[in-house]
């Protein structure tokens, strides 16, 4: 049993608990800068704990966490990703200032959670792990308690996420009482080579609680309520964090433990595609708040990281990885600089960003940054990773979906330059230009430059992502 | 006269079925939320009955204390610090309420039907009736151990943020 | 060196990127950070130089958009001696305008974001020479266009700098248009963009020879945009609206030599196809005269070496088209150093007499003699006089098309009206008594010193494709011992015909006197016109884009409205409509979303076991 | 193979699934029809049982005995506590704030 492999979860973990110790027992030392600084520490000492693991896999706890370079590059990302938030809190932190100490450790404890969640290869595990980070979740969406949305989107996340698990449990009983196994590669040994009927119940159950998770239509209709209602930073690391590892483990599972339904599984994460992308971008187009409007848009986004998946094949896997390194940094960028400007503005309404272009320029073009790459414009992150995504989907004959999901990207792009149209042709009301925080605008620079580096240099991190979906057909 | 043990088996069985569906279904259909929660006791309770007679005799055990025991207290202290009309409302709307149960019965023949028509390879005849508990205690601290472990953080989770969340301020 | 020869585009894009992200704040940070990334650059392009002339070759790309099956695009560079010389040009010629830059802007508004585009654009430049497939020149030849339209539009406050700014990149558009069109047709026949293999696949046959003419032909459209061949050519006079530097700089030496140095690039493929070659050769032929043409009534100093400019450049293509790439680019390389000389010291009489109209300049030889006797010079060079560098290269190409009678004429009859305008342009400027009032201030020294070190190139290059040193710049080209086509009857003959010219420009304009020029105009009044008009071409122009062009796009205009508007409206009515409909599913109720979760996970359900259902599993 | 009742005595593995499925789905059909948060979370509790059941009756009948299904429902109770103490802080902080405890009051976030 070799707990080093946990090394990584453990620091944030004992991060979380020194933070709580330190603001009970030395309230003065407490300060938001210290804490800050701790824990992005941590997150760092965790990445370095972690880089040297890419290279080969290991397994540990009778086998129910493993460490390879899938689950290495996946926590890279989350680590990655709740820094950036971290940076981009501190107006956040500034109104919470009574429980600091609590939100840190909570995100701390949550990103913890998502990277057990990513290398968990048994379903207790997986189960117990996804509980931990739902749980973190619903509290720091409710996080402004005395905001009637903040408490409304806890309250609608908990409940719907403790049906999803419900479901997801179910359908885990279901593949337990068919192989008698929880571990996934013993799950997968032990399944007939043709699906049952109870294994596709098993696996349609899977998808829905999954679905959940990364908010594939008809299972997101709490992502929009949540996105709006919950703090700005939160909902910019729901948006990544929680939607990467949930891809993490759909794609483990799916992978792993069911490779005997690949053609049912891959039947229905395409159906699950081209309706999410199409309702995504649908309703998108009649938003009129900027969360609300980002919230559909990664649903949309979801959808076509779902296409990805249903491709079936290492090269869509590998795709899919790019995509959600791609998909991190501009769905941060996009946030980061809401974060900002709603925080200046005092609104969430997109018809108030009008004329930032003169007031705020550097905001108004990582933003339009962002939204570019989220329509998939050339040379941006997002375009490579659309291509990337495509192309995988058209080799394994999924022709129809990627022609859906390029009249979906043209549909986007509407609701994408409408933002752009009003930050830059739209004059504004006057107001007198503020600086950002430091640490803010570093994360903004960091994933505007992400965007753009992503894009440009999208062969090598291509690279990086093959090699990380490898060890995982392997 | 001998009483098979299958038959006893099988009267426990339905009884307690009957109490845990009867006690969910009242649950649903009562109006007060003091009876729907002595109701979910009954279901809860009956589910341990189920539990001893498959075979799991510590997690019978486990579903009273923590179930009966801590989680009705919690639900009851959340009743109370909740005090409002307890009477109404009761069901959503008709079409919500007529809905859902459509719902949940699609759910119900799905599955029902689907695990019904399955084969279940090698299943015994009853239920093996060896005492469980050390064995469950012994895998808790040997193959589940890291489960084991997250759980305590989880519980760190739950009560920070409820703390934070519930507390006046 | 020469493994890393990327470093040299890589030092101006650096310190591009250091002056736009903040060292546009310091105009002396900016300026310098401009001339010591070039000066490093033209140091290493020398010792690439050097190891590739010991027989260094360098190929390398990367997959930068990797996609598995036939597909997948990938970039690179590669080093051989075209690049190699290029290289040189480029960052020399560069590095003295830019030095030249530092006096001539002094006091401009927008000096550091002069230098931030001047880095950009010696960055793309670069980058252009290193490329190793059509992609990859061509991403290079667009952001060379944008960095053309940003130093045109310098001064972007003047409304006629504003339109040359726009002009120039509308007409190279279409030839860059067709380039791409070139690009897919040859991807399209023989599966790679990459030079070598297209050159394979073009040795080993397997382009049709017409698809290798078509291809060849519309990428020779993108050259006869960027280096302003007939009929493309109109851009380029009124590109000099931009700062005397730039025009030296990008229109005269380096960006619209890209064309030329596009189809040297490409000229194992050209060789293919005997119908381009006669093409490019007629179509260069055509313009070196044509343009000579228009060179000899300009009044605007500057608009006499930009049609001097096309009509050398014509030259190159005519050389190019006859086969002889070495020849091309030997008079490209000559043409480089001269012809920024002749700008810089154009550039220092405008700095002295804030005009560009030489007809009110004259006798400006004492202020400024080092200009005079440079421009003299330059001249000489330009029009071919024994022994300066212009007239080696010049003479290659000469004997080249001595084979063919129309062109060579054509050739000759350039090398009478080279030298009697820039003779023009001498006794105008430099001769004669003042005609305009000079604003009397000295010349700083960062504008003297290009000045001087420009005329040793300018006289020696020559010797680089002497025959009697046995053409090593030609040999080095072609790869082989090539000897120079030297032939003394063209020699002669060629010199003959520019000492002509030289001695009817004196004749018309010498010493300053402008009288039998005018009376000579006056006799030939229609020819006069019609040279002064520019053959009406830019009229020509404007009255298609007003009748023709508008026209179409009226008529397009109401099928856009009626039909194309009307689709697109109603599809996007469409969208809204169930965005809307769906956004009502979206009720707050979260019971609402509850139930759809498991209408959902029944629906999966179902669909998921459906084959089975059927039977057909 | 059509789906078929199973005997009614003796108690097979069917016999609990089909427990397991009832409790799931009236537990289902709890969460979508009651309107008090409270109520909506007990009927959670019902689900989550009926899961157990499922669980149990697998790890009762399975051959070779596998007691990894006991072991998962201890941990579901386990979190299942856990669950509901985060839903009942919520409900508390919700009521604070608007004195009522009914889910369909909550939907300022729409659209």
């Amino acid at each position: 049993m070799d707990v080093g492999l946990l090394l990584s979860e453990i620091i944030l973990a004992g991060a979380a608990g020194g933070l709580l110790l330190a603001e009970a027992f030395v309230p003065r030392l407490a300060k938001r800068r210290g804490m800050l600084l701790l824990a992005t520490m941590s997150l760092v000492a965790s990445a370095i704990v972690l880089v040297p693991r890419a290279g080969a896999t290991a397994t540990s706890f009778s086998g129910a966490f493993i460490v390879d370079g899938f689950t290495v590059y996946f926590k890279l990302l989350l680590l990655a990703a709740t820094f950036l938030v971290l940076l981009g809190s501190g107006r956040f932190l500034d109104e919470v200032e009574d429980r600091q100490a609590e939100s840190i450790a909570l995100v701390l404890l949550a990103t913890a959670a998502l990277m057990l969640l990513v290398s968990a290869t048994e379903l207790i595990t997986l189960y117990i792990s996804l509980e931990m980070a739902g749980l973190s979740f619903a509290f720091l969406a409710a996080w402004h308690k005395h905001s009637d949305r903040s408490i409304e989107a806890g309250l609608k996340f908990f409940l719907l996420n403790a049906l999803s698990s419900a479901v997801l449990l179910y359908g885990m009983a279901i593949l337990y009482g068919i192989t008698g196994e929880t571990q996934l590669d013993a799950i997968a040994g032990n399944l007939a080579s043709a699906p049952t009927p109870a294994l596709l119940l098993s696996v349609s159950f899977l998808l829905a609680g999954f679905g959940f998770k990364v908010s594939a239509v008809p299972f997101q209709m709490w992502t929009p309520d949540v996105y709006e209602g919950a703090p700005t930073p939160i909902t910019a690391y729901l948006s990544v964090a929680s939607k990467a590892a949930g891809f993490a483990i759909v794609i483990r599972v799916l992978q792993t433990a069911l490779p005997s339904a690949q053609q049912e599984w891959m039947t229905l994460v395409a159906l699950l595609a081209a309706v999410t992308m199409t309702v995504g971008n649908v309703v998108a187009l009649i938003q009129t708040n900027i969360k609300r409007m980002l919230a559909y848009s990664t649903i949309a986004q979801a959808g076509y990281i779902l296409v990805g998946i249903a491709a079936g094949t290492d090269q869509g896997l590998a795709a899919v990885l790019f995509y959600l390194a791609a998909y991190t940094a501009t769905n941060l960028a996009a946030f980061t600089a809401v974060i900002e400007i709603s925080g200046r503005t005092n609104s969430e309404r997109i018809a108030d960003f009008a004329g930032l272009h003169q007031r705020s320029p550097w905001l108004a073009f990582a933003l339009a940054v962002s939204l570019l790459s989220l329509a998939g414009l050339p040379p941006l992150a997002g375009f490579f990773a659309k291509i990337y995504v495509f192309w995988a989907a058209i080799q394994s004959g999924l022709v129809w979906l990627v022609l859906l999901g390029v009249l979906n990207s043209a549909i986007s792009l509407y609701y994408y330059a409408q933002v752009i149209h009003d930050m830059y042709m739209v004059p504004g009301r006057e107001a007198a230009p503020t600086r950002a925080m430091p640490p803010l605008a570093a994360a903004l620079t960091i994933t505007v430059v992400g965007v753009f580096g992503l894009g440009i240099l999208s062969s090598f991190f291509m690279g990086a992502a093959e090699a990380a979906a490898r060890t995982l057909s392997q | 006269m001998v009483i098979p043990m299958e038959l006893l088996v099988a009267g426990g069985f339905y009884t307690f079925a009957a109490a845990a569906i009867a006690g969910a279904i009242s649950l649903i259909i009562a109006r007060n939320v003091f009876h729907s929660a002595l109701f979910l006791t009954l279901t809860l309770a009956s589910a341990g009955g189920v539990f001893v007679i498959l075979g799991a005799d510590f997690l019978a055990a486990v579903q009273l204390l923590i179930y009966v025991g801590a989680v009705m207290i919690l639900i009851l202290f959340g009743l109370m610090l909740t005090p409002q009309d307890v009477e109404l409302p009761n069901l959503s709307t008709p079409g919500q309420a007529i809905s859902g149960a459509i719902v949940a019965a699609a759910i119900f023949v799905v599955s029902a039907a689907t695990l019904l028509s399955a084969q279940w390879s090698g299943t015994a005849a009853e239920p093996s009736d060896v005492a469980t508990t050390e064995q469950i205690g012994v895998s808790l601290f040997t193959t589940f151990v890291l489960p084991f472990e997250i759980a305590s953080v989880l519980f760190l989770v739950a009560m920070i943020g409820a703390i934070v969340i519930a507390r006046e301020r | 060196m020469s493994q890393n020869a990327w470093i040299v585009a890589a030092l101006p894009l650096a310190s591009f990127l250091l002056i736009a992200a903040g060292a546009r704040r310091s105009e002396r940070a900016s300026a310098w950070l401009t001339i010591i990334s070039i000066g490093l650059g033209a140091g290493i392009s020398g010792l690439v130089l050097a190891e590739v002339a010991g027989g260094a070759r360098v190929q390398q790309s990367f997959a930068w958009l990797p996609l598995s099956g036939a597909f997948g695009l990938s970039l690179g560079f590669q080093v051989d001696p075209l690049t190699a010389t290029m290289l040189v040009v480029v960052t020399s010629v560069s590095l003295l305008v830019q030095i030249y830059s530092l006096g001539y802007m002094r006091g401009d508004a927008g000096y550091s974001r002069y230098f931030a585009a001047m880095s950009l654009f010696t960055f793309s430049m670069l980058g252009l020479v290193l490329a190793n497939s059509l992609l990859t020149i061509y991403l290079f030849w667009e952001l060379v266009g944008l960095c053309s339209y940003l130093l045109i539009g310098h001064w972007h406050e003047r409304p006629e700098a504003a339109a040359a700014a726009k002009k120039a990149f509308i007409v190279t558009r279409f030839g860059d248009f067709a380039f791409l069109l070139g690009i897919l047709f040859l991807y399209w026949h023989a599966g790679t963009v990459d030079f070598t293999g297209l050159e394979q696949a073009a040795a080993a046959g397997r382009i049709p020879a017409a698809a290798l003419t078509v291809g060849m032909l519309l990428v020779f459209c993108g050259a006869v945009g960027k280096s302003a061949q007939f009929p493309l050519h109109v851009w380029l006079p009124d590109a000099m609206e931009g700062p005397t530097p730039v025009s030296a700089l990008i229109h005269a030496a380096t960006m619209v030599a890209a064309g030329v140095y596009l189809m040297a690039r490409t000229s194992p493929l050209l060789e293919h196809s005997a119908t381009a070659m006669l093409v490019v050769a007629g179509v260069g032929g055509f313009t070196a005269i044509f343009a000579a043409t228009m060179g000899l009534v300009a009044n605007d100093i500057k608009r006499v070496l930009a049609y001097s400019t096309v009509s050398q450049l014509g030259y190159m293509m005519l050389a190019i088209g006859l086969g002889a790439m070495a020849a091309g680019v030997f008079h490209l390389f000559n043409h480089a150093f001269f012809k920024a000389l002749l700008f810089l010291c154009a550039g220092s009489v405008i700095h002295l007499m804030n005009t560009n109209d030489m007809f009110e300049m004259g006798g400006l030889r004492r202020q400024r003699p080092l200009a005079f006797w440079a421009t003299t010079i330059a001249a000489l060079s330009l029009a071919g006089v024994f022994p300066l560098s212009g007239f080696w290269s010049k003479d290659e190409i000469l004997a080249a098309a001595s084979a063919q009678p129309l062109l060579f004429a054509a050739a000759l009859v350039t090398v009478f009206l080279t030298a009697t305008y820039m003779f023009r342009v001498i006794f105008l400027t430099f001769l004669g008594s003042p005609r305009g009032h000079a604003h009397e201030h000295p010349e700083p020294v960062s504008m003297a010193i290009p000045l001087a070190v420009l005329i040793v190139p300018s006289i020696l290059t020559g010797l680089l494709g002497a025959p009697m040193v046995g053409n090593p710049l030609g040999s080095f080209l072609e790869g082989q011992a090539a000897h120079a086509e030297f032939d003394p009857t063209v020699a002669a003959l060629s010199t003959a015909v520019a000492l002509g010219g030289i001695l009817f420009a004196w004749a018309l304009y010498g010493g300053g006197k402008t009288e039998p020029a005018a009376r000579l105009a006056a006799q030939f009044r229609p020819a006069h016109q019609l040279l002064v008009n520019r053959y009406y071409m830019d009229h020509l122009y404007d009255w298609l884009v007003r009748r023709v062009v508008l026209g179409i796009g009226w008529i397009a205009n109401r099928i856009d409205l009626g039909l194309i508007d009307w689709m697109v409206n109603s599809v996007g009515a469409a969208a809204v409509a169930a965005g809307g409909s769906l956004r009502r599913i979206q009720s707050g109720q979260v019971q609402t979303y509850a139930w759809a979760f498991f209408a959902g996970a029944v629906t999966l359900a179902v669909v998921a076991a459906w084959p089975m259902l059927m039977g057909t599993r | 193979m059509p789906p078929s009742l199973p005997p009614l005595y003796p108690i097979t593995l069917q016999h609990g699934l089909l427990l397991g499925a009832a409790l799931f789905s009236v537990g289902l059909a709890g969460v979508l029809a009651k309107r008090n948060a409270i109520v909506i979370l007990m009927a959670v509790e019902v689900m989550l049982n009926g899961v157990n059941v499922t669980f149990v009756a697998f790890a009762g009948y399975l051959q070779p005995p596998v007691l990894t299904g006991q072991v998962f429902a201890v941990f579901v109770i386990a979190v299942a506590a856990a669950e509901a103490a985060v839903g009942l802080a919520i409900i508390i902080a919700i009521y604070r704030l608007r004195q009522t405890v009914q889910v369909d009051k909550a939907d300022e976030l729409r659209g």
